[in-house]
């Protein structure tokens, strides 16, 4: 997919110069981007570097403080997530937002509760309810014992699942996902990329930030990112090879330098060193 | 205010009558709880007396003596020109009170209060203790054949109605207190029910306030126990009660002449210099509400000032 | 790899009851069982038709109250209003049917619609300011209790209705409110009973199976993640505090009409009742958990001790200390009947 | 990598005074000044040396136990048996002191040793039962209310204690809680105002300057977190009940030696005023957040608009409503200075 | 490192047939394995596994249900995280075990406050606590703009960070890491792996849960897999390459099912399936 593919495609959401502040911190400024139809933008940055901040901006959750929010073109201020549900883009969060007390399902469906009957007698479908999320999460790889558990009681890739399997299942237009396999195996993992790709393909823009560039790189289509709170630009999957995005990822000349440390307080054959080298070349 | 239906004239607490503007402030501080319908009289009467006189009259209350001795402080701090007080707990006033005598305030006290009065230097004291009225009460519902009864408490560990009790009892014998939330009628009420019908043998109930005496009422009704019901305090429905005999009699303090007396002798202490009483106490009360004489009472209860 | 099979190697043996068991409210039922056992055996007046309908009425007013403060609670939030809002509404009909004549229906909706603005404010104050509820309601609390003192006082010249019966049509909402079916030898079933019955099954419906109660819940467990999933937390949680508000209404009208008056002081202090009574019922203080049926066994537990300690004859001066060991021992035994159901699902 | 440079650019304008306006306290501090001020410029007494000692008293009091339950609210706790524990030790004193002639001291002593076993067995019960501290010290609560009523009834029979100052002695302990220096022209300073500064100045210090003060915030904010990282949460726990125990004790005594005497019912429904003033003052509800320096200034707002209202001449029967009303206002103060704090820090 | 060597080394834990239920739940049950002095024990397992619910036995966080736990030979049973820290255990737990409203350096010592004076004038030694949060920070990478700050505005690799620079600090003879790198950015990822091998070196015994094989293999002396709460048993570095690592971890013949799935799924030529494949073999 070439730069120009990707300007001939639907842009769902754009963003110009925007910024947040929470009081005098400045957590994100002069940020621009565009979320297409079937492209997957892959927001990297370091921790701290601002990626949750505007994923949240995108999602809803919080408001931004500068710049301009653009969905089909018109300028949005979202007041609450809701309105950004209403607008087709659902979020997995980093911090998942699911209810630990509640059960599973319950927290599958908050928000968008599954319902039979009129008037009155307008009622939670719940066996619909229980069953579509044991069916969503077997299909991740998760196999619960029991969908009435509190969710808090479940593992952390268990409650990751949830959360991913929840914005899946809802997402209209726009999928964002807040580095969603980081508390995943290997095997739901691939099932989280595969998602993503049979998300694109069904035409949705997808945004995902994660810090595996194994995992960015087979999946992403374009590459933002970020450092201290400030963009270092956009840039296709077609300009950058796997060892550029992985030394791009770990802030380039950096990494080297700390490869170089390594080897002289362990040395040259200690095993984390070559690993390290490893994947930096 | 409301409209003309012939009840109390308006009575603000800071009213300057409608003929004179005296320029004197006199306090009224009583150990009252909120709401309490027999310290609403005294309110009333302390008010009245007040915009009669074109003097201004600051009523508070507090039924915790610390902070009962503090609106003392806080009248001597304000300089105002002479202090009613009820002292229900004369040893936790003792300091405020002197220290407002020390100060040169003429000092009244009413209700209770009456032991040390004197020791205390206030003028004069006003209405029978609490323990008076208990005293004519027991033995009134003793002479008209009661052998066990109750004595019914709307607030745990409130002094003046610890003292009606307590007096009643020694004056009837047989008698057992049961305290009650107040606050909620459904529960008063169903505790009132659930004594009688727990000992059957109950043949006479002591209500302690008007608003008490009507569930008590409805409980002996729904009990299906034949026991009389005494309160103190008045009210519209008691006096109604009263003339169709589903209460037998109420005490009436007069509460309303506490208040009214003791502003009016604070104010001929400004005016004139009187000591009025003449260092002894006055009595106020109590007065009997029955069948007979409930009709006179009937008006002003209605009113409020009885 | 999805072999969802009903026997996991990784579930030991579960059992029906110990699922019923693990409901909020199960160890407040077991208490209530227990409790009324003992005074049953223990007194003779305690469970004949009699004694039992003295304290169904007792519990039915609080009851209500519990249910609808529970919700609250179970929304993460706290009306200490609740209590003065009985007292405001009572006094209001009372008020405005006895001094201004006006019609006593016209009356009671006013005396509705006030109570629910008030729920709003609240509930408003709430989420605009993001003050905690206790504080803002402690607030309302404190203006209510004075507006029901001194606006009484002003507009009657006393501190309790006086002279609700002779007001016309007075039988009409008394039959609704305030009436009461005999039963048994001297027993007499009020109509706040049955309220108390309807309003429990309402809201047990609403919280386990419709959105709105699934909200609630979320609510009060992670108001932060609720919001980010969509649920619309402000309407919500007014929606929550406008019931509060509609429960104390209905509250001061089974009261003013079964004894024709109210007093100044109505409800002051109960509002600790109903939240009392909810966490005996299995509601957390921190929200997110808790039923509706619970709190009206909170509510059923607290209005049987209270007769039953009269029942027994006890000295009523011990009364509270009474109260208050019976409610640590029903909530030591709603605790341990969960945990063991915990144990042996 | 590590530029940790004073000016980063990812922090826009700071200054030290916003700074200090984010402390928990700030708030309350500016609400009660400004109500200071109001009652200073609208009534005559209330800044004289004898109406200022007025509220300085009232609020004394309700400062130290403020403080105390501050200390457990931050700890993530509540105890709402803290205002029967000052009857409770008050009324012990006396009782032991004019019934049985037991030497004062020794009375003193027994009423603290009392006080702390009761602080321990609540927290012990908190530690062991699971049950959130409302309930388990609305038990004792209710418990602690029946003994001093039925008590002392039973053993003086009456409900307050009387002839305390015949009692040897009496001076010695008088003076260490009862006394009061005389100021300007018709004031005098209490002992409890001396105390209160006292017991705020040594929370503050535990708050903000040693492991245990650390402890507290993490046992608030965190409590399975606290655990994991090693804080022993059962000794933290069960020392703060006894801290508020202790207050409960010192607030006795200074009732009972500045009055000489205690009532039944002293100190009941007073549990929630110092909760109040502590979220008045800027604690939080659920715990982990709040400072000792705010309660005493919350306790010193409700003590101020308490008998600023009664120096304004306003009608008693309002009373409740001025209050709920300036409540509300000190905190939507004390919020609005956080925010902006908050906002321009 | 052979499986030789090991066996010579001091064992400093050893867990025999232990096994934790939550009620009726089953999390973990006969579980074996040996801690010892020098070595990284790797912990691997899909989610839900018990990972996590092993490493809280060993912290002394939940109390074992079954087996046994020995510590330097003693069996122990911990009731308090406290002990466990006073056993030289400590722990970076996966959901961090933070305060979020008190301030950075307060939870970075949180426990182990450093004080200074005597008797009643012994006080917490604020800016030595400070500038050790400080510099322990930065040597991580992660510029912290204020250390002030209440640890809940971190965001989310930072917050990860505090937690694990405050176990290698007071960290004395076992360091216990739950998915330590999770949330990190590749630079920090790279700082951890070098601690936890630093730590190795130091003589501490190291457990180290990862469902990243790229961070398992290069540091890891043995690897112990969990599956549905059971073991399947210790492996030696020596006897496990790095694509039998991953299969392992992925629960091998699943991986390749998952493979062949997506394959038909999504065509053979997709991106996801072949970075997959790459991955597995
Ligand atoms: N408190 C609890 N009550 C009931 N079940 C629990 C509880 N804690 C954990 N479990 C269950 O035990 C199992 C093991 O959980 P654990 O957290 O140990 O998994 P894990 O291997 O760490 O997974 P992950 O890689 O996702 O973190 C999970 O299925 C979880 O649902
Ligand atoms: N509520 C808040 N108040 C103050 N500062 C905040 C708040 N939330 C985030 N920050 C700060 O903003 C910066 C960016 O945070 P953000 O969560 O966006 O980082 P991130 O890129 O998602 O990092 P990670 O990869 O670790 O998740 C961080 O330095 C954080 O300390
Ligand atoms: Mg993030
Ligand atoms: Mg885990």
């Amino acid at each position: 997919m070439t730069e120009q593919d990707s300007k001939n495609m639907d842009t769902l959401v754009e963003v110009r110069k925007i910024g947040k502040r929470y009081g005098n911190i400045i957590a994100l400024s002069d940020v621009s981007t565009t979320v297409r139809a079937g492209e997957v933008t892959c927001v990297l940055g370091d921790n701290g570097a601002g990626k949750s901040t505007f994923i949240k901006i995108l999602a809803g959750s919080h408001a931004h403080t500068d710049g301009e929010l653009l969905v089909d073109g018109q300028e949005r201020h979202f007041s609450s997530p809701r309105e950004a549900l209403d607008a087709g883009i659902a979020t997995v969060y980093q911090d998942l937002a699911v209810v630990p007390l509640m059960p599973v399902w319950r927290n599958f469906f908050l928000g968008s509760e599954a319902t039979k009957g009129k008037g009155p007698l307008k009622r939670l479908d719940v066996d619909f309810m229980k069953k579509t999320t044991k069916t969503e999460l077997a299909a991740m790889g998760i196999d619960l014992r029991d969908v009435d558990q509190p969710i808090g009681t479940l593992s952390g890739g268990e409650r990751q699942c949830v959360a991913i399997a929840r914005a899946v299942y809802f997402g209209a237009r726009v999928l964002i996902l807040d580095e969603p396999t980081a508390a995943l195996g290997v095997k739901q993992s691939g099932v989280v990329l595969k998602y993503i790709a049979k998300a694109r393909d069904r035409g949705l823009g997808v945004v995902f930030i994660t810090h595996n560039p194994h995992h960015a790189h087979p999946v992403g289509d374009r590459f933002m990112l970020l450092r201290r709170g400030k963009s270092l630009g956009d840039f296709a999957k077609a300009d950058l090879p796997m060892d550029e995005l992985v030394s791009m990822m770990a802030g380039g000349a950096e990494l080297e330098a700390l490869a170089h440390e390594l080897e002289r307080s362990m040395g040259a054959d200690s095993a984390v060193v070559s690993e390290l080298k490893e994947d930096l070349k | 205010a409301c409209s003309g239906t012939g009840k109390e004239e308006d009575s603000a607490t800071t009213t300057t009558g409608g003929t004179k503007n005296s320029g004197l402030t006199y306090a009224v501080i009583t150990h009252s709880g909120p709401g309490d319908a027999f310290w609403d009289r005294v309110k009333s009467g302390a008010e009245k007396a007040g915009a009669d006189y074109g003097a201004t009259v600051q009523y508070n209350n507090d039924p915790d003596p610390a902070k009962q001795s503090q609106l003392i402080d806080s009248a001597v701090a304000s300089k105002v020109n002479g202090i009613v007080v009820s002292m229900a707990n004369p040893d936790g006033l003792e300091e405020s009170v002197k220290k407002a005598v020390a100060a040169g305030i003429p000092v009244v006290t009413i209700n209770s209060g009456l032991d040390k009065f004197k020791d205390f230097g206030a003028i004069t004291h006003i209405g029978q203790s609490e323990a008076i009225a208990g005293e004519a009460v027991g033995a009134r519902l003793k002479a008209e054949g009661g052998k066990k009864a109750i004595c019914v408490i709307q607030e745990a560990g409130n002094v003046g109605l610890e003292e009606r009790c307590k007096a009643a009892a020694t004056a009837f014998g047989a008698m057992e207190n049961l305290q009650v939330d107040g606050t909620d009628d459904a529960a008063v009420q169903a505790s009132v029910t659930s004594k009688l019908q727990a000992d059957p043998s109950i043949d006479t109930v002591l209500a302690l306030g008007g608003q008490y005496a009507i569930d008590a009422v409805n409980a002996v009704g729904e009990s299906g126990s034949k026991a009389k019901v005494a309160t103190f305090d008045l009210s519209e429905d008691v006096v109604t009660n009263i003339e169709s005999g589903k209460i037998s009699f109420a005490v009436d303090q007069q509460p309303y002449v506490q208040g009214f007396l003791g502003v009016t002798t604070l104010y001929l202490k400004s005016i004139n210099g009187n000591d009025v009483g003449g260092g002894q106490p006055i009595n106020s009360g109590p007065a009997f509400v029955t069948k007979d004489n409930a009709a006179q009472v009937a008006e002003f209860a209605a009113k409020g000032t009885r | 790899m999805s072999t969802a099979t009903a026997a996991d190697e990784r579930i030991s043996g579960s059992s029906k009851i110990s699922k019923v068991l693990k409901r909020p409210e199960s160890g407040a039922m077991v208490a209530a069982i227990v409790i009324f056992l003992w005074f049953a055996l223990t007194t003779d007046a305690f469970a004949t038709s009699g004694g039992s309908s003295t304290w169904l009425l007792g519990s039915s007013t609080i009851g209500i109250m519990a249910v609808a403060v529970a919700l609250l609670m179970i929304g993460g939030e706290f009306d200490l209003s609740a209590g003065a809002m009985t007292g405001f509404t009572g006094l209001l009909v009372g008020i405005l049917c006895t001094e201004y004549g006006l019609n006593i229906w016209v009356a009671i909706l006013v005396a509705l619609v006030l109570a629910l603005a008030i729920g709003a404010l609240n509930g408003f104050l709430v989420m605009k300011t993001g003050l905690p509820s206790f504080i803002v309601t402690l607030g309302t609390f404190f203006v209510l209790q004075g507006v029901n003192l001194a606006g009484t006082k002003a507009l009657i010249g006393q501190v309790a209705i006086q002279g609700m019966a002779k007001v016309p049509y007075y039988d009409q909402p008394r039959t609704l409110f305030g009436s009461a079916f005999t039963w048994g030898e001297n027993g007499s079933v009020y109509a706040s009973v049955f309220w108390w019955v309807g309003v429990t099954a309402i809201a047990t419906w609403i919280l386990m199976r419709t959105r709105v109660g699934n909200w609630i819940f979320a609510l009060g467990g992670a108001q932060q993640s609720a919001r980010q999933v969509g649920v619309p937390v402000f309407k919500a949680k007014i929606g929550l505090f406008m019931t509060t508000a509609a429960a104390g209404w209905l509250v001061g009208m089974l009261t003013l009409f079964r004894t024709s008056t109210v007093q100044a002081n109505t409800g002051v202090g109960q509002e600790f009742i109903y939240i009392i009574c909810a966490v005996v019922g299995g509601c957390l203080l921190t929200g997110g958990y808790g039923s509706a049926i619970g709190a009206t066994f909170g509510a059923l537990i607290y209005g049987m001790v209270n007769q039953g300690i009269v029942y027994s004859g006890w000295d009523s001066n011990w009364l509270k200390t009474f109260l208050g060991a019976m409610l640590l021992g029903a909530v030591l035994l709603n605790e341990w009947v969960r945990r063991r159901a915990e144990q042996s699902r």
